[in-house]
């Protein structure tokens, strides 16, 4: 009998004690981040799709078509071409697409540079009901960026 | 369903198709349930609405290549998939790893161990009928994934280990920005105390429902907390120590009761204990490389098998190799956690009522995917 | 402790086997090679090349299939934990199964996982079941193989219920029929499939 | 006035003010929700989001009436109703103030619990009309927790009444005149549990009109959507108004008979038009107090399981207040001039 009026008591107790505390964070600010209003900066480290790098002279990418990114890829969603030119050294990049409907932003790509080419952009505003929208051409991207 | 109802009724018992869209299930879970009336005479899940076959995944691509499939499974503790794949090819392919990576891995697992653990608080609440201690534990666990975030540039499905190191190295501010999660979560655990694990309607609902007993978590395999909350002090960490766990010092929380409000306690002082493993591996962290003195190019391990297991958010996550020497994996077996315990659900919900059975099923803290793999 | 008893135990299930010379014997031996070898090969210096460790395995297997029987008495090993991740290896033949169950089952042993491996190149099928013990740290693997054009392996459900779906899986992936199951049908695959992707030779 | 005009003045304003009132609370609720969860909650459309209900409004009604397979098609569709109109009904004998009542009548009370009744073979009809099993399943627990909680409810309606020796809800009110301290909850003079039992009338109202953690006939965690699993468009607006309009009557009744109605906490009064939005502005201020209670409550607790809700009935609320009415009896017999 004890314990009934035991658990009675405590149990109204607890109730009232959680109304307290959720009426005291009705008056508290929120912590929400109002976002098509509000934009967040990404962390320095952020994994948005990859982007070329330019070289800081000539404005041209620093990828030399070596294909490593490619063939580092699990996604196998890069594709890269590039041509020998008189005066350059290496390669030139000249076809640089990035399938980002597959790529899982591992980062594999960017490891496995070894010229420091590639690097992950801090776009995350991309939404699109189109597929063909996110097969990005990343030389494109540079030259529109510059 | 419609059309069967009128035939249904006039028997004794009658089946119910809990999801695979249903909003307890979390995922596309299917339960077939025999109900009389309101009470559970059978019931039998139904998986693989999203099997992915990453085991098969893994026989195709380089080791290295896979790396990205382990945030895939249990999306809520990723890291810890990560971890055991790469402890296991490391396992195999005799690689070392930096202390300071160890370290850096134990620390950012137990970061992701608290930030599912607060995810599954939350859901299990919300499967209750509670809507707002979701949202506190969503803001909690914002700030891991921001911590997360700055450390391995994802928020959900990261890829941040590789064989023998880690990616990128942890700096100051993230230092700083984990030590004042540990003191802002530790004020913020009474809170939880006093809304949720004190609150009558709660205990009502957790307290002697869904018994799991020491010998069915036993014959049915259930490791982690579902293991824990049944009375059985198994935590892979401490009974198999791996990676630089031995050197760090924490507890494992084991109640006897074996219902689920064991389950719930289980867990929420795991959080604590996550927190102790993370402030000492802070203190302890040594200086040094992230990934090994010579760069690991081509991992091809022995010919043989091997096996290593991790303590995932959910229980024990095994990784068995067959490798035949190339450097992709003859067979790759990724034992998950949840499907071991759920496989219990069928006969511990025998007789039950429809939400204690609802309630049970929370506390086994299911993530389909990595049930399906 | 444990390690010793239970191996003991197991040991008694090979003691009527008898003759060696029959086919699943002989894949134990080879197993058996492998895992001998590996010990061998840690002592390598890391240097060593890749394919040089692999034509030195692929020696040392030759030579040991050759006069497997006589080296290596079937039982269960014991492996180097750290190197593999488990202490005890165990094969048996499939009858076996149940008996090294029980066995287990009554040791405390809880099952951790079950699954196969397709050897397409000796055209066998092998069943690899996991067990671990919550109090002590003893991982013991029971393997056994059988042949792929028809694979059978008598089920374990009734002693450890855990098995049930682990051994559907392995049904779905292997097509492994497990003798005596209740409900050998498709888990994580559609009802109707008739198909097992883990099989070497399966192309989507 | 001629009768009829007051009537139809009355309907008019009842039908609006149910409308508005069940379009208003779902953004009480959702900024209420979204407060006590630190977010904003609605505030796209217009200011505040003070639009947002009528654009889900127009969303509910702009949806196609679709009957699904199966169901029983003329329950399927009386069954809203069958919610919405008795708790209209109700609307006529609350006082709003002392002159702006529709009708007053005697046995008042009475006849709000003889709707209130109605309500709960709406929602049973609904679940069965719709063929679906979640539904029926939410349709049976509904009526034996209606069953269940009606009983306590009336009970302490019964002590409520032989404290006040009426059934009019307006006479209920005038004897609650004076300072605040006159208010029924506070009238330990009369029976010394007076606050139990203003706390069992408002915990039935919450399971008699199934609001959380009581709302077992939704439950969305179990049962999908319980009783309006299968209801399109306007057939789920309908059932939603009418639970908003029962909240209200709970509510209503709640302070009408331990808050004092439309009476002020201090003895002043007016006469005229201005004695009416007087009384109203308190009225409405004790009743929007007790439903923000009601959102409040939702918003804190998980929901409770079906037996324990039985057992909190039958085991906690039925003893106490039988209890509470030997104990009222006894008081007014003993010490009559209290």
């Amino acid at each position: 009998m004890s314990g009934y009026f035991k658990e009675l008591i405590s149990g109204t107790k607890s109730l009232f004690i959680g109304l307290g505390i959720t009426g005291k964070y009705f008056f508290e600010p929120v912590v929400t981040l109002q976002y098509p209003h509000e934009h967040l900066e990404m962390t320095p480290r952020y994994r948005g799709h990859i982007e070329l790098i330019p070289n800081e002279e000539t404005g041209e990418p620093k990828c030399i078509a070596c294909g490593m990114c490619q063939k580092g890829c699990p996604s196998g969603c890069i594709e890269v071409k590039g041509e020998k030119r008189e005066g350059v050294k290496g390669k030139v990049v000249t076809k640089y697409i990035l399938n980002f409907t597959t790529c899982s932003l591992c980062g594999q790509c960017v490891e496995s540079c070894k010229f420091g080419a590639l690097r992950f952009s801090k776009e995350y505003n991309l939404a699109s009901p189109r597929k063909e929208d996110f097969i990005f051409d990343l030389i494109e991207k540079l030259k529109e960026k510059s | 369903m419609n059309g069967t109802l009128q035939q249904d009724v006039n028997q004794e018992t009658f089946t119910l198709n809990l999801g695979p869209q249903h909003p307890a299930t979390h995922g596309v879970l299917r339960v077939k349930l025999v109900m009389d009336g309101e009470y559970i005479v059978e019931a039998e899940p139904v998986l693989g609405y999203i099997h992915r076959m990453h085991e098969k995944m893994g026989e195709n691509r380089t080791w290295a290549k896979f790396l990205p499939n382990c945030g895939r499974m249990d999306y809520l503790s990723a890291l810890s998939y990560n971890h055991g794949y790469v402890a296991a090819v490391e396992r195999a392919a005799k690689i070392e790893v930096p202390e300071r990576a160890e370290y850096i891995r134990v620390i950012t697992v137990e970061l992701n161990r608290i930030s599912s653990h607060l995810l599954w608080f939350g859901a299990f609440v919300l499967d209750l009928g509670g809507f707002t201690p979701l949202l506190y534990a969503f803001d909690d666990r914002e700030f891991i994934l921001d911590l997360l975030e700055s450390v391995t540039g994802s928020r959900l499905t990261y890829c941040y280990f590789r064989f023998g190191g880690v990616y990128n190295d942890i700096d100051d501010a993230f230092i700083a920005g984990t030590r004042e999660f540990i003191k802002k979560q530790r004020k913020r655990m009474p809170m939880y105390d006093a809304l949720v694990t004190k609150n009558i309607i709660l205990i009502k609902r957790l307290k002697e429902i869904g018994p799991i007993s020491k010998d069915m978590a036993r014959r049915y395999g259930a490791t982690g907390p579902v293991a824990r909350g049944s009375g059985i002090n198994y935590d892979v960490r401490k009974h198999e120590p791996y990676s630089v766990y031995p050197e760090l010092d924490f507890d494992i929380p084991v109640y006897e009761e074996g219902d689920s409000m064991a389950r719930y306690m289980v867990r929420m002082d795991e959080i604590e204990q996550s927190m102790r493993i993370i402030e000492q591996a802070l203190d302890k962290l040594p200086e040094g490389e992230i990934k090994p003195k010579k760069a690991v190019k081509m991992v091809k391990p022995e010919k043989g098998d091997y096996y290593h297991a991790v303590e995932a958010a959910r229980g024990s996550f095994g990784v068995r190799l067959v490798s035949d020497g190339k450097n992709q994996a003859y067979r790759l077996k990724l034992r998950s956690p949840t499907y071991s315990n759920l496989s219990l659900y069928g006969e511990a919900t025998k007789g039950m009522l429809l939400p204690d059975a609802l309630a049970l099923m929370g506390s086994l803290d299911l993530v389909i995917p990595e049930i399906d793999r | 402790m444990l390690l010793a008893k239970i191996k003991e135990a197991l040991q008694s299930l090979y003691e009527d086997i008898g003759d060696a010379a029959e086919i699943p014997a002989a894949a134990d031996a080879v197993a058996a090679a492998a895992t001998a070898a590996a010990p061998e090969a840690e002592t390598l210096p890391e240097e060593a090349t890749p394919e040089g460790e692999e034509s030195k395995e692929e020696e040392v297997e030759e030579t040991a299939a050759a006069d497997a029987p006589a080296a290596a008495p079937p039982g269960p090993k014991e492996t180097d934990y750290a190197a593999k991740g488990y202490h005890l290896d165990v094969e048996l033949k499939p009858e076996k199964i149940p008996a090294a169950a029980d066995i287990l089952y009554r040791e405390n042993f809880f099952i951790e996982s079950i699954t196969g491996v397709d050897w397409i190149d000796e055209q066998q099928l092998e069943a690899v079941y996991d067990f671990n013990h919550f109090d002590e740290l003893c991982r013991v693997v029971i393997r056994t193989r059988t042949d792929r054009n028809n694979p059978e392996v008598p089920t374990i459900s009734h002693i450890y219920q855990g098995a049930n779906w682990h051994e559907r899986e392995t049904h779905d992936f292997f097509g492994i029929k497990f003798s005596g199951h209740p409900n050998l049908e498709p888990l994580l695959l559609p009802e109707d499939a008739d198909f097992h992707p883990l099989l070497k030779d399966f192309k989507a | 006035m001629p009768e009829w005009l007051r009537v139809i003045l009355f309907i008019i304003f009842v039908l609006s003010f149910a409308g508005l009132n069940a379009a208003y609370l779902v953004w009480c609720e959702r900024k209420g929700a979204g407060h006590i969860q630190r977010r904003i909650g609605p505030k796209e459309v217009g200011p505040f989001g003070l639009l947002q209900p009528l654009a889900d409004g127009a969303k509910l009604m702009s949806k196609q009436l679709f009957l699904p397979k199966g169901v029983d098609p003329i329950l399927f569709m009386v069954a809203p109703l069958m919610v919405m109109v008795p708790a209209i009904m109700s609307f006529c004998v609350i006082p709003f103030s002392e002159t702006f009542v529709a009708r007053e009548i005697n046995l008042g009370l009475l006849m709000i619990f003889a709707f209130a009744s109605v309500n709960v073979l709406g929602l049973l009809l609904g679940s069965w009309g719709s063929a679906n099993k979640y539904a029926l399943i939410a349709g049976a627990r509904c009526v034996s927790q209606n069953v269940a909680y009606e009983i306590p409810m009336l009970i302490t309606t019964i002590t409520m009444v032989m404290v006040t020796n009426t059934m009019n809800l307006n006479e209920i009110v005038r004897s609650q005149a004076g300072w605040f301290i006159h208010w029924h909850i506070f009238r330990l003079d009369m029976s010394l549990l007076m606050p139990v039992s203003f706390l069992i009338f408002f915990v039935c109202s919450l399971a008699e009109t199934n609001r959380a953690p009581f709302d077992m006939a939704e439950a969305e965690s179990e049962l999908i959507a319980g009783a309006y699993t299968e209801y399109p468009g306007m057939g789920f607006g309908v059932f939603f108004m009418g639970e908003y309009a029962n909240i209200v009557i709970g509510c209503a009744l709640t302070a009408i008979l331990f808050l004092g109605g439309w009476q002020a906490p201090i003895p002043l009064n007016f006469g005229g038009f201005l004695g009416v939005l007087w009384g109203m502005s308190w009225f409405f201020l004790k009743l929007y107090a007790l439903i923000f209670t009601v959102i409040w409550i939702r918003w804190t607790y998980p929901r409770t399981q079906f037996y324990e809700l039985l057992n909190l009935s039958w085991k906690v609320l039925i003893p106490i207040s039988l209890f509470n009415l030997i104990l009222t009896a006894l008081q007014i017999k003993i010490f009559p001039w209290l």
